[in-house]
């Protein structure tokens, strides 16, 4: 057992999988030499080299497009997009070419490419580098989303994504990567398609994924020392939703509050809401509340910053009101 | 039959295929969007005339001609127009975006410069596993103003991978004239700005384009690293079926038919009638028999909707 | 069967059709039919419940003798014995 | 003999103006050559023929708008060749042209919606107007791209079969705020409506929640006086019959002595809680008379709508003074003791509040008897929206003349209140006439 941050968690899994997997390479912005604008590939450039850590032009389309075309070419290709906020130059490559092409060629093309990115807010990084899409690309089918939150799904989602015959978008909250947890020595890939329960409860379910898990953990934490206790399911993959565990969770305490980075309009916290509402409407005693950003740029003030995404205090304050019935 | 006779064929073969196509449009037997290649016969015939049976290619919208000189079926193609089962692509696809694994045809793409990254990504595994192949990428003139075309262009040379970008330049994309979309006209010095061997060749020479195509690949083979080539062509019909041709004048058109690709090189051999006539006789047959494959061949059922949305054998199948 | 037995079984058989007279205070001579409002239904149910209770049929006849607490009572009283 | 049709220049293109003809009758043309000029959506685009030969004959006049398909010209194919322009010899093409023009109708008949279509007969031209399909939206899978039923019911499949027309879309105001509910969580409604528990008990602060009604124990038995409620309910209902509907009344006495002497029989050896009363009678008479009539056993909704069967609306007077018409759905399939059974079972919940949802929803027809030591006549108020009261008077001796002679017979008079917009008199008076042959034949009921 090793206790290792998230960021290391990352690392190991990438270099586990270069070594087992000779078809396994990365590419993405600056993380050859200079080891990965988060660090996460500190140290892969010179164990395996340029061609199979390749350092790429500012060019998202072409790279991202690339590796969906080197996947289609036999090989396993990871490729890390800085941050979610550059994807968007990408996003008709993902869209148009990832998700649609097996489908659309009646099954002929696969495309199994894995692309990292780093996502979310809070490190006053300001409007245009602080956005939460993940919700987002969970609307487009064709493609799995994926957003561990633990040491452990940091490290065992990664091989388990690289297995996988379609597109996977794996999504590392920037907040996380020095988050500290405990690595069996022996942890191997583990499952992307269920949700898991991080805390047990019965009067309201609090659900989230990614980079709000500690903020959801720590507000159920405070709900507790109140005589409310809550249940915290971290969903871990966004698409395809795995829906059954948190409509099971509401079946049992009849109140879900969701907690998701995103603006409220349009997001994944509105679809896991309406899930609730078609498949257990009778066992509802409060309206489902959400705690989403605030709908504005993300602003760079730190204060301003920390007012626009969810809190603990906002967490606690919309399970209160779910107590009392109220949205 | 020699190599020309069958290059002949090869571009009449499309002609009339292309020439049923828009007859069938006109009865509303297909649908959508239909961009036909008449007139530009010369260029795709010429390069994949050179190829190997497995080397890559990725097309555009206007890519029934390459689909069948890449090796697919009439019968697969027109079912697929037909929006068929029994289509290339299942009836999903349609006219833009028709796909052949077997004969490593990676697809039409109805985004303007949506296949470059695919392109390079192709040589790029190939590069990396060693593996003796060349990918080729069509794309109008229209695409060279996308920001792929330069992102690629850059990556490709800048990587040494071994693809073949081939630029149809027919002058007008769509109904913008190469003179107001591009500032340096010249496509291929335009190229060469990334240090890329760069040609132009007479896009309506099948010949020259032929011969184009060989000297490019085989430096490809040899490690030279991505080549460019510009091929000058001319659509005769509209951009597709809805266009009113505003953008141009008939005497232009007229003029470039003057060099139609297929009258050039019949001429050139001297073609007896009777091989000619043996010819379209054969053509016509394989076209007739494809239209009626695609009538009689069923619609994909309703049920299978959901199929490969993703992989069949994944744990996502069928989940939303 | 006594008097008392009788009246038990007759104030039941009456209190399950109409559970708002009260026993205590209702004249046991006025007739079940106008004057407590049991209308045919009602009668229909009780003459079933004395029926059963005493295990015996009650032809339509008898009706009459069931149409008042008392003249019951008798009745009862005097089918048990037979 | 080639037909030049009216060609889809796009995907959304359903129909086409002829501007000009560049061609005429006897004129030479050749696959390819552009032989019209056809105004779109978009603009003014040349056509151009797909067969070679000479032409025909002009079918439509420059500047007629007419749908995608329609024939413009008919062109003689020169030997039905469909091979190179310049060819010499000619190669027999898979379909011959010429059965295309034998299959061209006559001028149709019946008024065609748009100019003849050759493809399409006259069956499919009527499918297709039911789906609000023009030829455009149909493609034809047949042969020379024949229309068949199958294309049409495809393309209406696409449109999941209902016609989606491209209507005008009104804005309607929104109506005003309804007045807002108790706050009740959907789990307390489930709850409430599994235990029979009424919301209406059960008190809280806040909205009432799945825990209130768990916990919820309801007070001593002593029914609910609901009197009051119940009131207001017949209050609102008698005073939209007087508003809605003009009634009329027929009326009729009937001798049932002999019914009554039949009915002793009948119960003579049953259990007493196996027999029949004589309410039953009436029930079963009314079912038979509605069978029989079935213009006064159903529903008015702005016109009249017959009921399937004879839902009975049986109108019960509850102990604390009130009155409910609880109905016993499908009353014709039940004989005389399944109907007593039913009603027995149906008076005692009635009384006691515990009717089901669906026993309160109107009925189809409604029978009010007073018959225990009640009025001679009873003139009923109809229970919106059926059509039909029966309203059935006090049983008891009367005189009455039998084979000219006075005698005293056991009678009851029965009044059939009817809704004049429904049903006329006369129709009303056979109703009563049923009713009274049925109630005076015991062995038919």
């Amino acid at each position: 057992m090793a206790t290792i941050t998230y960021r290391e968690a990352v690392r190991q899994a990438i270099r586990t999988a270069m070594k087992d997997d000779e078809r396994v390479f990365m590419m993405g912005e600056d993380i050859g030499a200079y080891g990965g604008c988060f660090g996460v590939s500190m140290g892969l450039f010179e164990e395996f080299g340029p061609e199979r850590i390749r350092d790429t032009p500012l060019s998202e389309s072409a790279f991202v497009g690339a590796g969906i075309g080197a996947a289609l070419g036999g090989m396993r290709p990871i490729v890390e997009v800085m941050t979610v906020n550059f994807s968007l130059l990408a996003l008709d490559q993902i869209v148009n070419t990832a998700a649609s092409l097996s489908h659309m060629s009646g099954g002929q093309f696969n495309v199994p490419v894995v692309i990292r990115m780093t996502t979310g807010a809070g490190r006053q990084l300001a409007a245009q580098h602080s956005h939460s899409f993940d919700g987002w690309y969970a609307h487009i089918p064709g493609i799995r989303v994926v957003a561990p939150a633990t040491v452990e799904d940091a490290f065992g989602m990664l091989g388990t994504a690289l297995a996988d015959p379609d597109p996977v978008l794996f999504f590392e909250h920037g907040a996380l990567y020095n988050s500290k947890g405990e690595l069996p020595d022996d942890a191997g890939p583990v499952d992307i398609d269920k949700a898991a329960i991080r805390r047990a409860g019965k009067d309201l379910t609090l659900i989230t994924y990614g980079g709000t898990l500690p903020t959801t953990l720590a507000a159920a934490g405070e709900l507790a020392g109140r005589g409310i206790d809550a249940e915290v399911i971290d969903l871990r993959t966004l698409r395809p939703l795995d829906d059954a565990t948190f409509v099971d969770s509401v079946r049992r305490t009849h109140r879900a509050v969701i907690v998701d980075e995103g603006w409220r309009s349009g997001s994944i916290s509105a679809e896991i809401s309406a899930r609730i509402t078609e498949q257990a409407f009778y066992e509802l005693d409060a309206p489902i509340g959400r705690v989403c950003s605030k709908e504005v740029p993300t602003p760079y003030a730190r204060h301003m910053e920390q007012a626009a995404i969810p809190s603990a205090e906002d967490v606690v304050r919309a399970a209160e009101a779910a107590m009392r019935g109220e949205s | 039959m020699s190599d020309s006779v069958e290059l002949l064929r090869s571009m009449l073969r499309v002609r009339r295929f292309e020439e049923r196509c828009v007859e069938l449009y006109s009865q509303t037997k297909i649908r959508g969007f239909l961009h036909v290649y008449i007139g530009e016969e010369a260029v795709a015939t010429g390069v994949m005339s050179v190829l190997e049976p497995d080397d890559a290619v990725v097309a555009t919208y206007r890519e029934h001609g390459h689909g069948l000189l890449k090796g697919m079926t009439a019968r697969k193609v027109m079912a697929e127009m037909y929006g068929k089962v029994t289509g290339c692509s299942r009836g999903r696809g349609g006219s833009m975006h028709l796909f052949d694994k077997e004969n490593g045809f990676y697809g039409g793409n109805a985004i303007v410069g949506g296949g470059f990254p695919t392109a390079i990504g192709l040589a790029l595994a190939d590069k990396m596993l060693d593996r003796d192949r060349v990918t080729v990428c069509f794309f109008g003139e229209g695409a060279m103003a996308e920001g792929e075309w330069h992102e690629s262009m850059n990556l490709a040379q800048l990587w040494n991978l071994p693809v073949l970008f081939v630029c149809e330049n027919n002058l007008y994309a769509m109904g913008t004239a190469l003179s107001r979309s591009e500032s340096e006209t010249n496509l291929a010095i335009k190229a060469s700005a990334y240090e890329m061997p760069a040609w132009t060749v007479d896009g309506m020479d099948v010949l020259a384009v032929a011969d184009a195509a060989r000297r490019a690949v085989d430096a490809i083979r040899a490690g030279g690293g991505p080549h460019f080539l510009e091929a000058r062509t001319y659509r005769f019909r509209a951009h597709s079926m809805f266009d009113p041709e505003l953008y141009r004048d008939k005497e232009e058109v007229l003029k470039w038919r003057e060099r139609d690709p297929i009258d050039l090189l019949r001429n050139a051999l001297d073609l007896d009638d009777q091989t000619w006539q043996q010819m379209e006789d054969e053509i016509a047959a394989e076209v007739e028999d494809a239209v009626t494959f695609a009538e009689e061949s069923p619609d994909e059922d309703v049920a299978d909707l959901m199929l490969f949305v993703y992989s069949p054998d994944s744990s996502a199948a069928g989940r939303i | 069967m006594n008097d008392t037995q009788a009246r038990e079984l007759v104030l039941t058989a009456l209190a399950d059709v109409a559970p708002e007279i009260d026993t205590g205070t209702f004249d046991p001579d006025t007739s079940l039919r106008d004057g407590a409002e049991l209308d045919s239904m009602d009668f229909l149910a009780y003459v079933s419940g004395v029926s059963e209770a005493l295990a015996l049929d009650v032809p339509e006849d008898d009706y009459d003798r069931l149409d008042t607490v008392n003249s019951a009572i008798a009745y009862v009283v005097e089918k048990a014995s037979a | 003999m080639g037909m030049f049709l009216m060609p889809s220049l796009g995907a959304d293109m359903d129909e086409g103006t002829l501007l000009e003809w560049m061609v005429a009758p006897g004129d030479e043309v050749k696959k390819g050559q552009v032989v019209a000029v056809v105004d779109t959506a978009k603009s003014a685009i040349d056509v151009e023929v797909f067969e070679t030969g000479v032409v025909a004959e002009l079918l439509i006049e420059p500047g007629t708008l007419v749908p995608v398909g329609t024939p413009l010209a008919r062109i003689e194919v020169q030997g039905a060749g469909k091979s190179a322009p310049d060819a010499a010899s000619v190669v027999e093409p898979a379909r011959v042209a010429e059965s295309v023009v034998e299959s061209a109708p006559e001028p149709v008949a019946e008024p065609a919606p748009s100019a003849p279509l050759p493809h399409l007969a006259p069956p499919i031209r009527h499918l297709m107007h039911q789906f609000g399909l023009k030829p455009g939206d149909v493609r034809g899978s047949g042969p020379d791209g024949q229309i068949t039923r199958k294309d049409v019911l495809a393309a209406a499949g696409e449109s999941g079969g209902i016609a989606v027309a491209a209507a005008p879309v009104p804005t309607i105001p929104a109506p005003p705020a309804p007045p807002s509910r108790p706050r009740v969580t959907p789990r307390a409604r489930r709850l409430a409506q599994q235990r029979g528990i009424d919301l209406n008990a059960v008190q809280t602060s806040g909205p009432v929640t799945g825990a209130d009604v768990e916990s919820f124990t309801p007070k001593a038995k002593t029914p609910v006086d609901r009197s009051a409620a119940m009131r207001k309910a017949t209050a609102a209902l008698m005073s939209r019959a007087a508003r809605e509907i003009p009634h009329y009344y027929v009326v009729n006495t009937f001798d049932i002595t002999a019914t009554l002497e039949w009915l002793r029989e009948f119960n003579a050896g049953r259990k007493p809680r196996d027999r029949v009363l004589p309410a039953v009678l009436f029930l079963r008479a009314t079912v038979l008379a509605a069978q029989a009539v079935p213009e006064m056993n159903g529903t008015w909704e702005d016109e009249y709508v017959p009921s399937a069967g004879v839902d009975l609306g049986v109108a019960v007077a509850t102990r604390t003074g009130g009155l409910v018409t609880p109905r016993i759905v499908a009353a014709q399939d039940l004989d005389l003791s399944g109907l007593m059974a039913h009603l027995t079972d149906l008076v005692k919940r009635a009384k006691a509040g515990r009717l089901k949802g669906g026993e309160l929803q109107p009925g189809s027809i409604t029978v009010s008897s007073l018959a225990d030591n009640g009025p001679d006549l009873l003139y009923g108020v109809i229970y919106p929206p059926q059509v039909a009261l029966v309203g059935v008077g006090g049983v008891a001796p009367r005189p009455f003349v039998v084979d000219g002679e006075l005698a005293v017979r056991t009678t009851v008079t029965v009044t059939v209140s009817a809704d004049h917009r429904a049903t006329d008199g006369r129709t009303g008076a056979r109703f009563l006439a049923a009713l009274g042959k049925a109630l005076t034949h015991p062995e038919e009921l």
